[in-house]
């Protein structure tokens, strides 16, 4: 017998996908495999994907959920278009994914869940395993998964339906054996979650790991191993994040970087939740958060802090920005600083909860009744979350206003290894506040910004009044014709004066070309991917990313110019095609995919390929 | 915070009115409530920079503009909103909430209810005209069934709210209930409401000249208020009309009045209880209405000593802070980092 | 309207059984209620056509999915308004709207107010099971203070909202109370909600497994509840425990327990009333909670006689047609029309 | 003395303004001095102005409404872009109002309100009637109403404050003199508004109108009379109407064509509420109104109307269009018809409430978050609105679609003379219905307008049901990705297939040009007036009006590439340019005012010019 060590395979990179029942524990385990990945010291992104129900019925399609990752010694960008390996715990797990891997992929099977109700939940009519070409189509592993979990508990305490609940834990040692991964990871994890509070769970789940992890060594079908070495990355410390975490430091830390409380106010609602969550542990840190009865109270909640001197931020997606438009219009015309994350989800209506999608940014830009012109800037990956949380703060805090920052349920769940940024070389971030030396007049503005200056409710001398209604600049309520426009055209210059304040475009590729990508949000990483590809199979293609897509940085227009094609591929309709094409007047190709999940990079690939010559 | 005090005991009613012209209609109950407001205000020995008045959208609302104070003039019906935030961001201000009747029952009874039942201590003061004023005269929810307005041509069909029971359906702390034409009685209500730590809920009976004249004139007349009005007064007994010669009694769990308190000597009249715990007290009260009863003025309800919820948030952080507030760089660095050298 | 009855009497539960994969948890209280509304629906006397389901969003609110009647699953918060609309459009529709605590009391408290106090008859069945599931597990306006819940690592610090209080204080005409794990109670009390005419409030207390698991536990499970849940039935006194030794009588405005109901011969214990129009009595039941009363199920309080909104509106419109419809034309015309001629 | 009649002078149309306090009677005379004008044969346009407080302080700027209204022999399209006449009741309606007066217009006065303290709180520091040059500037006539009007009444019982309140119908019957105005529809009002309850104000009107008008008849100073003879208009029965009333008609008739009752959901809001109040009133045709207790609950109940089979309609103005959009989304993934109207005032926020503004346009298109695109029309004049209501009904039931019909403050509260149909004429509305004969699939489209049909609850067999999940065509929720895009395309491809029903467009004038206006809304009037003034003076110029704002008519491009330039004015910052420019990558020129105020004419022929060769 070879030692396993002889076997390794050396690879770049590899995509693993687990997928079982919502009860099996998959987005555990593709947790731990990416945080396992990372210590290897590999660049990774990771796709969670689970369905709407919590718990929908066990064994059927409806309530698969799944977990893929992307690893590699390179810049990882994706979670990868398909898998290398699928792990399925059950039928309905296989059906649902099959047909994503390739032929000759690595197929991990739990067997003992191949039984006749199993199957027929699934919509099998026969076991697929007894089916000699699918056989031969994958590198197919059968793991008798419950067995093998029982057996390796055997001599411990806990009862039988515990025992087989640790099975995915097996699964996920078993894929270490393959990957080479390091266990330390996990078996810290273990214990740092239940040594204390249920020690004997925590001693059960490090067994099972590793007996996975050694009967791939001692198992003969295990013949491929493969060893991905680490990523050439910038030195210095690192952490895995996710986006919404990312996006619940970054406010912490512009908050702190503003030297003002943070306030968020939020409602429960896919895929936004982790922030409130995420914010509410962090008393430690001074932040204050309020579980409001709905969005529009959350939005009003967060104004009135802003009127009290807070740093005030919200967070929701599509339907809870619906119900925030009317506040955020008071929040415009009073020019209080306060920042809305919309965390996209797949719509219109309640639509696909679980699923992304980059559809609200017209609405981003439009919701409100009137000329009501805001900041919208969006996040492209899910450590720039962090990033633009400072830019989003700096934008309200800078010029009074309120800014929408886009995030999407793809970047905001998916995670990635992040540097960590030395607090001291955050920059600050400045406040437009009132001197109780000078005389305040409401709506002074400053001409380098038109941002008006803050008074807070407290300070002496200083009480004023503001609202919805239209004002002069004293803030006395005006119906005067020429203040209404004048006003209306002030707030739509400070908007776009922010342009000035924007760095130059950061082009992937020359400057001049045949065709120019433009991306924004979370197709980033698929959108660079394919273009790097591109460029070195000698295409004339470049791209550029937009983190602000109101007001776009003052170079666009010269480097769109640059290009004889524009392509805009996105997770919707055509909504920044539209916005482009509104803004330069000149056309674009729109490339819009609709299915709630991220574009692959060969789609990319294969519709550039149709616009160059 | 940078909050620093002024003489807060030399303020007048003066340093409270603003230098706008107030564009009320003449003869509009909301300029006696201002008036009221603008008395009471200085005689709370509170800064004046930490007033904050925060309203919705109604004639009502336009409140702040005229009150020389922090003030802050929302949407509709979302004020309870802002001025939690207000609060939370800063418990020190003593912040005032005006709405209406379509402010705060109709399109705002839901940020109501949750802040009465968060306990923020925040004075709510509701103008009752029961109509819509400044939309020029449509039913509110709390007309009375039938009534003939613009919107409602053949007489309006839904049952009215009655606010106090909403409140004490909320479990409002602080519950009273006065009238614009009772200069005295209204400030003696909004001290008792600002000294109510708490929400502090008033529902202010307000006459609309315009478009719902004299609805409250049957109970606030000169001549029939004193058999038309019952002021409640903590521990005595519940006694209204001339010389105090009737009185309310419980019968059964309901009430009933009796025509003459003398012989009874008053002992089994209600003893009014606005600190029973038990709503049930306070929800009698609330039942008694024109023209079978007589409307009682006065504070319904007033618990104390239930923590107001911007303290218990307070209180978390600093709970979470007692050994030093959390390192910025720590929580970034996070628990489970790797190094990579070069 | 396109109405013609099916044979109704033949309904089974079947009838009512959707082909749809029912997607809640294993163990949910939900396939509970689920399972009595369609062991309800069939003994009704109703058409099945004749069944409208709106619900708002949450895990409650997929009910319409699995019942095989016409369903409206709406937007989170907002099903009270569609239910209204449905009823007002067809009054002969049997409307029944299912929410949670969240979608109900939270972001929808506002509309269940209005659609409370407008009485139109329309049955709402809220399961509460006092945590947000469809959200993973954070706290709702009725999970007790002090709750710790993704969103509260510390603890709640708002007050709850008591379903029953509030919609007293809303002046329902018919509120009520079951539990998921009492089948029968739960038919009975859906037969009772239909039969009112008006708003029938049903307050469900639903056991969710995965994020609040066993709360209701304590007053509910095989050992505890003859101590801890007291039964209401009209006209009888208010009893509970084994053998009935356990009763509610009254203390001032008060309720107290008496320990043994032998001697007393239950004279001086409260007596079941709920169709009482004071709202003070079924206060009183709706303050009885645990760990200090036995938690009442059943109707707390139903006032017949209350005109529906749906049938007012309906009786202005025919009233104003007793002589005929208008004529569109003449509308058209108007009074001051004028006639040009070539 | 010479008789009156020898000094009538013979115009084609004539602009009248009356200002006073709030509590004036402004509005009042100025539809009373409609009516009479309509009834004369005059073709009339009219524009109320009045402050968003019900009676700010007497005597104050802030309380000074207004009412315009232009009259002539000819197509009136506007009501003027300055008076030549204008009645003044106090110092504040004077200061307001005079600066549009221009050298030599006629200004009546009335001079017992010029009281120090009235001149104060209009900010006068002299009396203006004592300056000569003021004097000189006008054909200034200087009425003692208070006294003249009590005189008139000294016979009546009237108590002296309710006589001083008639001074407004003095006024009246002076002006229908100086316009040879006919008295009796005037008398007719007041004996159907107060001859049964309050006989005495009747009679005391009538007494003070016919004072007026004799004054003029006896004075010397009203040596003007002008005579504006019938405008040249098709035979047949006409009326005034607003455009809020149009709507109310318009509602009822296509309710009444699609043979479905009207249900109406709405909660007040200015300048909505009329066509709430209006609707009210008509339960003998079987209307049903609903005040809601908001704008979200007015639109949730309309989709459950509209659920049951009824046809329902909303209306309400911007803030109330925030609260809407998350049960829009709900409307539009459901395929639910439902009609709601957004009559725009100014914005953002509660803006300017009283005036108007076409400034709701990108808010209609793109409120709702993820792909939800739906009709959007606009009306162009008061009349216009009855049929806009016709066709955004037609739009709905044939598309079961959700739809938002747009109007404005100004033609809401405008008045113009109308044709009134015959109501066997107008067009039958075809529902797309189930039928109980042939399996219901939910979702399932008619080939030619993609609708699905409609089961209404109550129908035996067709049980069904629907919600804001994405669903397959069975109207099974579907998280499937590819189900997800198709039906997004479809829903998407169904609105734009619209177009193929609309009439192609209706150029006024030549079809090449230098310059091509494009309008929408209630620019209408202006726009026309200058075009035909333009051309008239023979300039290459044309101008379209677009009913239909999304889609737009299919023949839109081609139009617009006949011309050299486009322009596009607008009372916002650009909105329908923005969409233009999306739409057709197209370059256009905005025009834009936002002062809370129609165009002028005027304005618009001088901002034509500078693009003209
Ligand atoms: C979202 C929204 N809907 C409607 C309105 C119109 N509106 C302004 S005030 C008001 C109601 C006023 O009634 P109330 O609150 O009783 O105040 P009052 O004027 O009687 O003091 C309404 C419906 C609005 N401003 N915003
Ligand atoms: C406008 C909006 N905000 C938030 C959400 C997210 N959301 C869905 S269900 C829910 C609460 C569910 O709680 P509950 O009503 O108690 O129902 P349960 O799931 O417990 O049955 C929330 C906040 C949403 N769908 N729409
Ligand atoms: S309309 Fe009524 S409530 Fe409003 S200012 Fe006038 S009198 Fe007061
Ligand atoms: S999360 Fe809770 S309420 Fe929702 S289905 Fe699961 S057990 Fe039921
Ligand atoms: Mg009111
Ligand atoms: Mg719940």
């Amino acid at each position: 017998m070879k030692t396993s060590a002889d076997l390794f395979e050396e690879i770049e990179s590899a995509v693993v996908r687990f997928a079982g029942d919502s009860g099996d524990g998959m987005q555990t385990i593709g947790e731990r495999f990416t945080d396992s990945s990372a210590f290897a010291g590999n660049d990774i992104a990771t796709l969670p994907d689970y369905p709407a129900e919590i718990r929908a019925p066990a064994g059927t399609l409806a309530g698969v959920s799944g977990f893929q990752l992307q690893f590699g010694n390179r810049r990882i960008l994706t979670p990868g278009d398909q898998p290398d390996a699928l792990v399925a715990m059950n039928p309905a797990a296989l059906k649902a994914n099959i047909a994503d891997l390739p032929e000759g992929g690595m197929l991990v099977i739990n067997v003992d869940s191949f039984k006749k109700m199993n199957l027929s939940k699934a919509g099998y009519s026969s076991n697929p395993l007894e089916d000699i070409d699918f056989r031969k189509k994958y590198h197919l592993i059968e793991l008798d998964l419950t067995s093998l979990t029982k057996e390796a508990l055997s001599d411990t305490a806990l009862k039988p339906s515990e025992k087989v609940r640790c099975k995915n834990f097996f699964a996920l040692g078993f894929m270490y054996f393959v990957y080479g991964r390091p266990l330390e990871p996990t078996l810290k994890f273990f214990k740092e979650k239940w040594a204390k509070c249920m020690p004997q769970l925590a001693e059960a789940n490090s067994i099972v790991l590793k007996a996975g992890y050694h009967l791939g060594d001692t198992m003969e079908t295990a013949r491929n191993r493969y060893q991905i070495s680490k990523a050439p990355v910038k030195s210095g410390l690192y952490r895995k994040i996710s986006g919404n975490e990312a996006m619940v430091y970054g406010l912490v830390a512009a908050a702190s970087r503003a030297k003002r409380n943070l306030l968020y106010a939020g409602y429960p609602i896919t895929p936004a939740s982790p922030i409130l969550e995420g914010l509410s542990v962090l008393k430690k840190h001074g932040v204050k958060t309020l579980q409001a009865e709905d969005e529009i109270s959350a939005m009003g909640m967060a104004l009135g802090a802003s009127f009290a001197g807070d740093l005030a931020v919200v967070a929701t997606s599509g339907p809870g920005m619906c119900l925030k438009s009317e506040f955020i219009g008071l929040a415009s015309i009073t020019e209080l600083p306060v920042v809305i994350v919309d965390v996209q989800r797949g719509g219109p209506s309640t639509g696909l909860p679980t699923k992304t999608e980059q559809s609200d940014l017209l609405q981003s830009l439009y919701s409100r009744h009137g000329d009501c012109p805001l900041p919208v800037i969006a996040a492209h990956s899910p450590s720039d979350c962090f990033d633009c949380a400072l830019e989003a703060v700096r934008l309200a805090l800078t010029y009074m206003t309120p800014v929408i920052l886009l995030s999407d349920l793809y970047i905001a769940n998916g995670s990635e290894p992040w540097k960590i940024p030395n607090v001291c070389e955050i920059p600050e971030i400045e406040n437009s506040f009132a001197d109780t030396e000078e005389e305040f007049v409401v709506y002074r503005r400053n001409p380098e910004t038109l941002a008006r200056k803050q008074a807070i409710p407290g300070q002496i001398g200083l009480e004023h009044r503001i609202g919805g209604l239209e004002k002069d600049e004293d803030g006395e309520v005006s119906y005067d014709p020429e203040n209404h426009e004048k006003m209306t055209q002030l707030r739509a210059s400070k908007i776009n004066g922010i342009s000035k304040s924007l760095p130059s475009i950061n082009l992937e590729g020359p400057c001049h070309g045949d065709l120019l990508v433009i991306g924004w949000g979370g197709t980033y990483g698929a959108i660079c991917s394919a273009i790097k590809n591109m460029r070195e199979e000698g295409f004339s293609i470049s791209s550029l990313h937009l983190r602000h897509l109101n007001p776009f940085p003052k170079d666009l227009e010269k480097v769109m110019n640059g290009f004889d094609k524009i392509i805009v591929p996105e997770l919707n309709l055509g909504q920044l095609s539209t916005v482009l094409q509104s803004t330069f007047s000149k056309k674009v190709i729109s490339y819009s995919k609709i299915q709630g999940k991220p574009f692959k990079v060969s789609e990319l690939k294969e519709e550039f390929l149709k616009h160059l010559p | 915070m940078i909050t620093t005090k002024t003489e807060e005991s030399n303020l007048t009613k003066k340093d409270f009115v603003t230098t706008n012209d107030v564009r009320w209609c003449p003869g509009c109950g909301d300029y006696a409530i201002l008036n009221a407001v603008q008395r009471t205000m200085p005689e709370l020995g509170i800064a004046k920079e930490k007033f904050v008045i925060v309203s919705g959208i109604g004639c009502s609302s336009r409140f702040p503009y005229y009150m020389n104070t922090y003030g802050f003039h929302t949407i509709h019906g979302r004020a309870p909103a802002v001025a939690t935030g207000v609060k939370v961001a800063n418990p020190e201000l003593s912040v005032w909430l005006i709405t209406g009747d379509g402010d705060g029952l109709s399109i705002g009874g839901n940020h109501l209810l949750h802040l009465l039942r968060r306990n923020l201590d925040i004075n709510v003061l509701l103008f009752n005209n029961q109509i819509y004023g400044l939309t020029k005269g449509q039913y509110s929810p709390t007309s009375e069934v039938g009534k003939k307005t613009k919107s409602t041509p053949s007489g309006s069909v839904d049952y009215p709210v009655n606010p106090i029971l909403f409140a004490l359906g909320a479990e409002a702390t602080f519950v009273a209930r006065t009238v614009d034409s009772d200069q005295k009685h209204m400030i003696e209500t909004f001290k008792a409401a600002q000294a109510h730590k708490g929400t502090s809920f008033v529902e202010v009976l307000q006459n609309c000249v315009i478009f719902n004249n004299k609805t409250f004139d049957p109970i606030t007349n000169r001549e029939n208020k004193v058999d038309q009005l019952l002021y409640l007064q903590e521990g005595k007994s519940l006694v209204f009309g001339q010389n105090s010669d009737k009185g309310i009694r419980l019968n059964g769990l309901d009430v009933e009045i009796v025509e003459s308190t003398k012989g009874t000597n008053g002992s089994e009249l209600l003893i009014h209880q606005p600190r029973n715990s038990n709503p049930a007290y306070a929800t009698l009260l609330s039942q008694m209405t024109y023209p079978n009863f007589p409307t009682p003025m006065g504070i319904f309800r007033q618990l104390e000593g239930k923590e107001t919820y911007e303290d218990s948030i307070v209180e978390q952080i600093e709970t979470s802070q007692k050994n030093g507030e959390g390192s910025l760089q720590e929580l970034l660095t996070g628990k489970n980092s790797w190094l990579v050298e070069d």
